[in-house]
């Protein structure tokens, strides 16, 4: 395992001191793992919280800031945070207008997050749950513990947190999140796997000339293992699979991210997003915003994933609205 | 079940996490995402840090931290579900012991909070299928009038199975439900920890 | 070789179609493989032209855009560009008021750009050139091409370019980005190589518990092969070589950069980030503004590299100027 | 060497390059980045087309030519080196045909242009090290009334033992130049691209 680490027990703790030290925008709470805001709550305010395991970076820590996350809580690397972060994040970032959970779709998260809004209920925080379950590789069938969460939560804090910013209301702010997501849908293709500090090997084996189709964020597997195709293919078998899903229209606008895995280099993330560009032309369907780089990565994985997200006119607005935060930033 | 006993039983679980942390990961990287290993023995060494100098007023007192430090160090699917167990078994035993029939009502309570939580039943492929077995076999024990390291033994027993029998098992939930069918031919690792449980409860109360 | 690609011999232009594609703040002349700003020449402004070989992503197409870059001329990957880029370029940018060419101090790059400043120079456009060799792994030498130039680059596209965009003159605009080159110092350790798609194989081999020192942004050699070290020794080794060259005394300004080479996790950026910080606050020297990401690349290759420089207030006024490009991004 | 014979030699370098790619990209591995091959093989074949349909009325067009693609397609330090020698060369040759004694001192300015651009001298381990023996070699031949197919053989093999006597040396030009003492026991892949370049010279003269 070749790291630019200390120690796999210390990964978590020595990012989030990094992290301190890098964005005085931000206060990292160290003890508590919780990363806010430097200017606190915005009173009046909903606050928008999220979290998963570390690992994904920028995601979430790398959101937070003004027009997006008012928090987020890192778990280790590949495991959701424990319900006593959302718990201080939820104190911490409430305003007095209430908390709104962004929750992607895996077991553990949704269990922590489940107990920490029941804990911040007790504690008179108001809190509402946006689930993200984008990722059409993996269908929701009583055989599975439903769609997972991946790119579309980048689109879900964006947008929703435009929406807080202005002053909206909790259940406004819970009801774009949960139209994004609706809107949305994801997937993702590796080319290599990535291995955790604390595992010290690949999470899986792919052969010299494999890929895995429809891989997880965090490594799961996907709908199959294929030989090794070209840029085009892969892209056109990605949006197959998310068209297939949600049909798109000639002249509807959609946002798309080309998101690299962590492992893949940006001048690849082009080469696929031509493909992407040509695609949608063909179909006629617009890309009105779009983003190409690591925005929601998996360690050091080689691969992308790919996001579309059908917007109506409000989404685009509040797209565009201004925000700072160290990942995303316009406007400001 | 005395307080003493019951400390110990949770410190030997954090041994027997130690020492089979590389086979849970090993498990949980076929069919998972290659963190329960360490995730159980995070937790766990939290729960001895926790009871250090805890003085318990009963039985339950000492399995109720242990839950909440679980639901507060563990985090990912094992963490509240492993946390509301012991939460939950703890909450029913208010005693300085807990008998046999106390102890199965309790744990019984565990199991209830578990699947509520994560909604899981006999067949998911989850440590409901090692837990369900486990808690029959110490239930039936207990009202058959055998003590409480007879009713271990044999939920350690049980829950051994109960893990082995999961391997043929397509998953139906958590993380290895993904995997679909590719799911079937692998032990599952929750179950495979809750039977490290029972063993170190049958060897904790073996006279 | 795992790459998202279509073809080896297309990388180059499938990436600027994706990059066209991506950023209507962006021109791409696919003939001329240019990359210039949507808008147009600043009239009466110098315009800051940069190039080098592709596989550096971000750096520099990422770097067009107000406040920063008027042009990037991408080679193949890691092969300079050619004169006829540059001039391009010049032509496409100069706004009257002439060219700056930043050019990285590698033979290739320094040859194309001597030549397209003779061209340039011969069509009545002013051109002066700013040379940026700051890597303190290769010393500057009777036996060598002299310093390697790297992560300085960014600073000077940033800060060469905020006073162009001020209207100061071409001598001006020099002038600060070889201030800034010469208050500047990087260092890079790789974890492991990285493969060009023409190659087909990497650069060189590291063995599982192995790094090399020093190394260049293609792959060239360092210092020394060494055994891996935990992320406070590596980050300590390179600052012992930055600061080696360059002291800097307690209480002295910094801009200070952790650049990932590629296939570097940003959770291992912010690890080694917060090595530096501690690095530098036991020695009293302060880290006023900072970079922690991917800007300077080598494809996939695994590592970082740290670039310090010595900041005075102009450079620093400059530094916070607003920029609006696709990877640095603020006040606007 | 007439203009149909100056045509037929930049075609046979581009065959050679296409052929030696993976030698010269391997040789640039172990001391450069690798390019070489690519870069030699791009600029080549984007000379054959640039030379396909054009009129020259000299030999020396034919290497203007030639020089002039090569500076525009390949990058890297070679395509402003081998350009600039290309170039530089033609400028000198006028006429439709080249003798012996024209073609030396038309190659002499070839040199002369390479080492004004990039300062490198003989024992720098560079192309210079191949390009200096084999124009000592073509003007000795020629100023002893040798044809130029003589002269062209001579030169050839002169290029040849420059290049293999590059591996000795420690690079002082150029990127191999950043591996310090550790570029010895290699050869310049420059030195070796030219020794290719005389090669098919002697080829396509060989009567
Ligand atoms: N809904 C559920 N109900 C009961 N147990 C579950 C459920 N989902 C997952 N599990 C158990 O959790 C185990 C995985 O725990 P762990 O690896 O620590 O968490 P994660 O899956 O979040 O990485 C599985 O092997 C399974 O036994
Ligand atoms: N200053 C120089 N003068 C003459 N030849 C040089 C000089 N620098 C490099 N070379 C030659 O260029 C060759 C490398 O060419 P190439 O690999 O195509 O370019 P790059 O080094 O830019 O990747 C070297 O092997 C050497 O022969
Ligand atoms: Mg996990
Ligand atoms: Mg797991
Ligand atoms: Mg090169
Ligand atoms: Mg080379």
């Amino acid at each position: 395992m070749k790291k630019l680490i200390n120690s796999p027990d210390t990964v978590l703790d020595d990012a989030l001191a990094g992290v301190a030290a890098a964005h005085p925008t931000l206060k990292v709470d160290l003890e508590a793992r919780i990363i806010t805001r430097a200017g606190g709550p915005s009173v009046g305010k909903v606050a928008l919280i999220s979290g998963g395991g570390s690992g994904h970076e920028p995601l979430h820590g790398g959101f937070v800031g003004p027009g997006m996350l008012h928090a987020a809580c890192p778990g280790e690397v590949f495991t959701s945070p424990v319900p006593d972060q959302m718990l201080a994040a939820a104190q911490a970032a409430d305003g007095g207008a209430g908390v709104v959970f962004v929750v992607k779709n895996y077991t553990g998260d949704v269990l922590n997050f489940e107990m920490a809004a029941e804990l911040a209920g007790e504690d008179g925080i108001e809190v509402a749950t946006v689930l993200v379950d984008d990722d059409v590789a993996v269908k929701d069938s009583t055989w599975t513990a439903g769609r997972r969460g991946t790119g579309a939560t980048v689109f879900v804090e964006k947008i929703a947190g435009a929406l807080a910013e202005q002053g909206a209301d909790l259940a406004s702010v819970a009801e774009i999140g949960r139209r994004v997501n609706a809107a949305s849908r994801s997937f993702a293709v590796a080319l290599s796997p990535c291995t955790t500090p604390a595992a010290g090997k690949p999470g899986f084996e792919l052969a010299e000339d494999e890929m895995e189709v429809g891989v997880g964020i965090h490594g799961e597997p996907g709908r199959s293992r294929e030989k090794l195709e070209p840029a085009a293919a892969i892209v056109a078998r990605s949006l197959d699979a998310i068209f297939a899903d949600q049909p798109l229209a000639a002249g509807e606008e959609t946002i798309v991210m080309v998101n690299g895995l962590g492992g893949t280099p940006l001048i690849e993330l082009y080469v696929a997003y031509a493909d992407v560009a040509k695609y949608f032309a063909e179909r006629g369907v617009r890309i009105v915003r779009n983003l190409v780089g690591n925005y929601i990565t998996s360690l050091e994985m080689a691969g992308a994933s790919f996001t579309v997200c059908k917007a109506d006119e409000q989404m685009l607005a509040l797209w565009d609205a201004p925000v700072n935060t160290p990942a995303l930033r316009w406007g400001a | 079940m005395d307080i003493h006993q019951t400390r110990t039983w949770v410190r030997s679980i954090a041994a027997a996490m130690d020492q089979h942390k590389d086979h849970l990961t090993q498990l949980d990287s076929a069919i998972g995402d290659a963190d329960h290993g360490v995730n159980m023995q995070r937790g766990f060494t939290a729960v001895v840090a926790a009871l250090d100098g805890y003085e318990p007023a009963g039985v339950g007192d000492v399995l109720v931290k242990t839950g909440t430090t679980l639901i507060s160090k563990v985090g990912g699917a094992a963490g509240p579900l492993y946390g509301t167990f012991f939460r939950a078994t703890g909450k029913q035993l208010t005693g300085p012991v807990a008998d046999a029939e106390q102890l199965a009502a309790a744990l019984d309570a565990g199991l209830a909070g578990v699947q509520k939580l994560g909604a899981a039943v006999p067949g998911d492929k989850t440590m409901v299928d090692a837990l369900t077995p486990a808690l029959e076999a110490f239930g039936a024990a207990a009202r058959a009038g055998e003590d409480e390291a007879t009713a271990a033994e044999k939920a350690a027993e049980a829950a051994e199975t109960g893990a082995k029998d999961t391997i043929p098992l397509q998953a139906r939930k958590g993380r290895a439900s993904y995997l679909g069918s590719r799911s079937t031919g692998h032990q599952d690792p929750g179950a495979t920890s809750t039977a490290l449980i029972f063993r170190t409860l049958a060897e904790v109360l073996k006279p």
